[in-house]
C-alpha cells in the first residue's frame, strides 16, 4: 500500500499572517519527516492542510493512493490521523466507549475484543472502564495513540504529542509510536533531540517557507542542531 | 446512516447521563425560570393559570439555547469535534446524526418538564397529553435543526455565548409561532393540523438546508 | 384619523427626516471608510516602495 | 480602470438623486392626501419603497452566498455582504416609519401587526448576518461562516412573513383602522408609488456598488498590508 501526499506551491493565509507561503514538498511512503520552526511558522496549519481540514489560499495538494490521485475527501482521510497535544476523545466516556465511538465513526468494525487488544498494544487494558478524565495526562495520551491507530493509517500526523507529559510518560508514548506503527508520520515538535532520532526526513520551517528538506543520513545531530539555531530564534530551542 | 444517528445519540446520552450537563442547564435553569414568571404574573395581576403554554415555550426557548451552547461545548473540550471533522464520513449524514442527538436531550427534558408545568398551571393533562406530542417534537426538532448549524457558526466566532442566542433566536421565530400555537390548541383539545403541516414543512427546509450547508462548517 | 392635521404634518416629517438621517448615516460611514482606506493605501504603497528602493541597490 | 467605472457611478448617482428628487415631489405635493389618513398617508410612499429593494437585498445575499460557496471567491462574499448592509439600513428605515406612521393612523406607537413583527425579524436576523463577521479574524473563515448564515437567514425570511401572517388569522387585530376606506387609488397616488420604489432600487444599486468596492479596497489593503509585514519579517 503507498500513499503519497504532493503539496505544490501552497499558500495559507490567516487574517493578515502569511503562515505558510510557497511550500512545495512530498510526502513519501513511509517518510518520518519532524518539522521545527518558530511559534506560529505554519506547522500545525501544515498538518490541518495535509488532514483536509482547510484548504489552502492557493496552491494545491494531491493525494496518491497505489499510484492513483484520489479525489474523495473521506477515502483519503480513511488514510491518515492526527494525534495532537489534546487527545480528541470524551471525558465523560471510558476509553473503551471512546474507542468503541470512534471506530463506529471512522467506519472501521471493532467487536469487544479488538478494542480490548488495541488497548492492550498501549498497555492500557486495565484502565479501559476508567472514566477518560480519571486518566493521568500519560494514560489518556497512549489511549489517544489507540484512537489514532484505529483505522491503521498510512500517515500519522503528530501535532506535539509529547507536550505536556512528563518524561517517564514521553519516553512511553515514544516506545509505542516506534515499536506499534509502521508507517510515516509527519511529526511537529520542540524537542530537537527526539525529532531528530524519530525521522528520517527533516524538514525545518522559517517565516512560513519551507526552508531546509533534508534527509537525515545527510547530516548529524550536531550539524542538525546548528542549522536549526541558524534558522530558528532562541525562545523555540529553549 | 440510521448507525451514525444510533451511535452518536448513544455516545451523547451516556455523556449526558454522567455529566447532566443538559439536565443542569437546561431543566433546573427552567425550574427557576418558572419562578420567575410566576412572580412576574402575578404582580402584574394577569392570571397566571392561563399562561402554561406561554411558559412552557419560554422555558424551551431559553434552556434550550443553553443546552445546545452547552453540548457543543462539551464537543470542543479535548478537541473531540476536530475528531469529528476528520472523519471520513458524508457531512449531511454527520448533521442530521447531530441534530438527533441533540433533538433526543431538549425533547426528553421539555417531556421532564411537562408534568412540572401541568403541576404548578393546575392544569389536566391527562386527556390532552397525546395531543400536545406532535407539535412539542416537531417544534423542538426545528428549533434545534436550526441551532445544529448556528451553535458551530457561532462557536468560531470570538464571543459565542453571546452571538449564539443572538443570531440563533430570530431564525426560530418562524419554528415557535407555530409550535406555540399546536400546543395551545393541544391544551384546549384540539389538534391544529395547519401549524403541524407548517412545522413538517419548516423541518424538512431545516433539515435540507442543515444537510447541504454542514459541510462548509466541518473545516478550519 | 382624528388628529389635527397640523400634528399630522409633524409625524410626516418626522418619518421623512428619519429616512434622510438613516441614509445621511450609510453615507457618512461609507465615506469616512472610503477616506481611511485610500488614506491607508497611499502610506502602504509607500513604504513598499521605499523598501523596493531599498532593496534595488 | 478607475476611469471607466467612474462613469457609470456618476450617471447612476445622478439618475438616484433625480428619481428621488422627483418622487419627493410627487409623494409630498402632486398625490393628494388620503381621506382618511390624511397628510400621514404620504409616509407610506417611502415606507414601501424601502421594503422593496431591502427584500432584493436579502435575496441578493442568497444568491451570492451561494455563489460564494460554490466558486470560494472572496468577491461574492464581498457583494453578499454589501447587499446585506444596504439590505439592514433599508430595513431599519422601514422599521422607523413605521411606528410612525403607526401612531396618529393606529393610536399606538407600535402594533403587533405582522408587517411590524415579521419586519422586525428580518431585522433582528441580518444585524446577526453584519455583525458576525466583525468577530470572526481568519478571512477565509469569515467568508464561509457568513455564507452559510447568510443561506439560511435569507431562506428564513419567506417563512418569517408566512408564519407571522398566518398567527395573524388565529387572532384577530385589535382595533386597527383597515385599509379597506382608504389605500391607494388614485392614479397619482400610483405613479408616487411606482416613483419611490424606483427611486430606492436605484439607491440600493448605488450604495451596494459603493459597499462592495469599499469591501474590494479593504481586501486589497490587507493583502498589501501582509505583503508588507511578511517582506519586513524577512528583511
Amino acid at each position: 500500500m503507498s500513499f503519497e501526499v504532493h503539496l505544490d506551491k501552497i499558500d495559507k493565509v490567516y487574517g493578515e499572517t502569511w503562515a505558510l507561503k510557497g511550500v512545495s514538498a512530498t510526502i513519501q511512503t513511509g517518510d518520518r519527516i519532524t518539522i521545527v520552526g518558530h511559534n506560529g511558522a505554519g506547522k500545525s496549519t501544515l498538518l490541518g492542510l495535509t488532514a483536509t481540514l482547510t484548504n489552502p489560499t492557493r496552491g494545491t495538494i494531491c493525494y496518491e493512493i497505489d499510484g492513483t490521485v484520489a479525489k474523495d475527501r473521506g477515502q483519503i482521510r480513511r488514510h491518515m490521523s492526527m494525534l495532537s497535544h489534546s487527545p480528541m476523545l470524551y471525558a465523560d466516556l471510558t476509553a473503551r466507549e471512546n474507542l468503541k465511538f470512534f471506530a463506529g465513526l471512522y467506519g472501521v468494525s471493532t467487536d469487544h475484543h479488538g478494542i480490548d487488544s488495541r488497548l492492550e498494544k498501549v498497555g492500557m487494558k486495565a484502565a479501559g472502564d476508567t472514566l477518560f478524565r480519571a486518566c493521568s495526562r500519560g494514560m489518556q495520551q497512549r489511549i489517544s495513540f489507540a484512537r489514532a491507530m484505529l483505522g491503521d493509517p498510512d500517515l500519522l500526523l503528530l501535532d506535539e504529542p509529547f507536550s505536556g507529559l512528563d518524561k517517564k510518560g514521553t519516553e512511553r508514548l515514544k516506545n509505542i509510536l516506534m515499536t506499534e506503527y509502521r508507517h510515516g508520520w509527519l511529526l511537529v515538535t520542540h524537542d530537537l533531540g527526539q525529532g531528530y532520532e524519530m525521522a528520517n526526513r527533516l524538514w525545518i520551517f522559517k517565516h512560513g517557507r519551507l526552508a531546509h528538506n533534508l534527509k537525515k543520513s545527510e547530516l548529524d545531530f550536531k550539524e542538525y542542531v546548528s542549522l536549526c539555531e541558524a534558522n530558528l530564534p532562541e525562545e523555540v530551542l529553549r | 446512516m440510521p448507525n451514525l444517528i444510533l451511535l452518536m445519540l448513544s455516545k451523547d446520552l451516556r455523556r449526558e447521563l454522567r455529566s447532566k450537563e443538559v439536565f443542569l442547564s437546561s431543566f433546573l435553569f427552567s425550574l427557576i425560570l418558572l419562578c420567575i414568571f410566576y412572580y412576574a404574573a402575578t404582580s402584574s395581576s394577569v392570571a397566571f393559570e392561563k399562561l402554561p403554554n406561554t411558559a412552557l415555550w419560554i422555558c424551551i426557548a431559553f434552556s434550550g439555547t443553553i443546552g445546545l451552547h452547552r453540548t457543543h461545548q462539551a464537543e470542543l473540550q479535548n478537541a473531540c469535534y476536530k475528531a469529528l471533522m476528520m472523519a471520513p464520513r458524508d457531512p449531511g449524514l454527520l448533521f442530521l446524526a447531530k441534530f438527533a442527538a441533540n433533538a433526543t436531550l431538549l425533547t426528553i427534558m421539555s417531556l421532564l418538564l411537562l408534568p412540572l408545568i401541568a403541576l404548578f398551571f393546575n392544569l389536566d393533562l391527562g386527556s390532552n397529553l397525546l395531543k400536545m406530542i406532535p407539535g412539542l417534537v416537531l417544534g423542538i426538532a426545528g428549533f434545534v435543526a436550526i441551532g445544529t448549524l448556528t451553535v458551530v457558526i457561532s462557536a468560531n466566532t470570538r464571543i459565542s455565548d453571546i452571538l449564539f442566542p443572538i443570531i440563533h433566536l430570530p431564525l426560530v421565530v418562524p419554528v415557535l409561532i407555530a409550535g406555540v400555537n399546536c400546543t395551545q390548541k393541544a391544551m384546549l383539545g384540539e389538534i391544529s393540523w395547519t401549524g403541524i403541516q407548517i412545522l413538517c414543512v419548516l423541518n424538512l427546509v431545516f433539515l435540507s438546508l442543515g444537510f447541504m450547508t454542514y459541510a462548509y462548517l466541518l473545516e478550519e | 384619523m382624528n388628529q389635527e392635521p397640523a400634528n399630522n404634518l409633524m409625524y410626516l416629517t418626522a418619518a421623512y427626516s428619519a429616512i434622510w438621517l438613516i441614509l445621511a448615516y450609510f453615507l457618512t460611514v461609507l465615506v469616512l471608510k472610503n477616506r481611511r482606506l485610500a488614506r491607508e493605501l497611499e502610506q502602504l504603497e509607500q513604504r513598499v516602495s521605499n523598501m523596493e528602493k531599498n532593496k534595488a541597490p | 480602470m478607475k476611469t471607466g467605472s467612474l462613469l457609470p457611478q456618476t450617471i447612476l448617482l445622478v439618475l438616484t438623486i433625480a428619481t428621488m428628487e422627483t418622487a419627493l415631489i410627487w409623494a409630498l405635493q402632486i398625490a393628494p392626501a388620503d381621506k382618511l389618513q390624511g397628510d400621514v398617508q404620504r409616509i407610506f410612499y417611502f415606507h414601501l419603497g424601502c421594503i422593496w429593494p431591502g427584500f432584493v437585498a436579502f435575496f441578493y445575499v442568497l444568491y451570492a452566498s451561494i455563489r460564494y460557496l460554490i466558486s470560494r471567491a472572496s468577491k461574492w462574499d464581498r457583494r453578499a455582504f454589501a447587499s446585506g448592509q444596504v439590505g439592514l439600513a433599508f430595513c431599519t428605515m422601514v422599521l422607523v416609519t413605521g411606528p410612525i406612521w403607526a401612531k396618529p393612523t393606529w393610536g399606538v406607537w407600535w402594533a403587533w401587526d405582522a408587517r411590524l413583527t415579521s419586519t422586525l425579524i428580518m431585522w433582528l436576523i441580518f444585524l446577526g448576518y453584519v455583525m458576525m463577521r466583525d468577530y470572526i479574524d481568519d478571512q477565509k473563515m469569515r467568508e464561509r461562516l457568513s455564507a452559510v448564515l447568510g443561506i439560511i437567514g435569507a431562506s428564513m425570511v419567506p417563512f418569517v412573513y408566512f408564519s407571522t401572517r398566518w398567527f395573524e388569522v388565529q387572532h384577530p387585530k385589535p382595533v386597527v383602522m383597515g385599509d379597506a376606506e382608504s389605500g391607494i387609488k388614485d392614479p397619482n397616488m400610483v405613479i408616487a408609488l411606482l416613483l419611490a420604489l424606483a427611486a430606492f432600487t436605484l439607491l440600493y444599486l448605488f450604495l451596494w456598488r459603493r459597499g462592495t468596492e469599499l469591501a474590494e479596497g479593504d481586501a486589497k489593503l490587507s493583502e498589501l498590508r501582509m505583503r508588507m509585514n511578511a517582506l519586513e519579517e524577512e528583511a
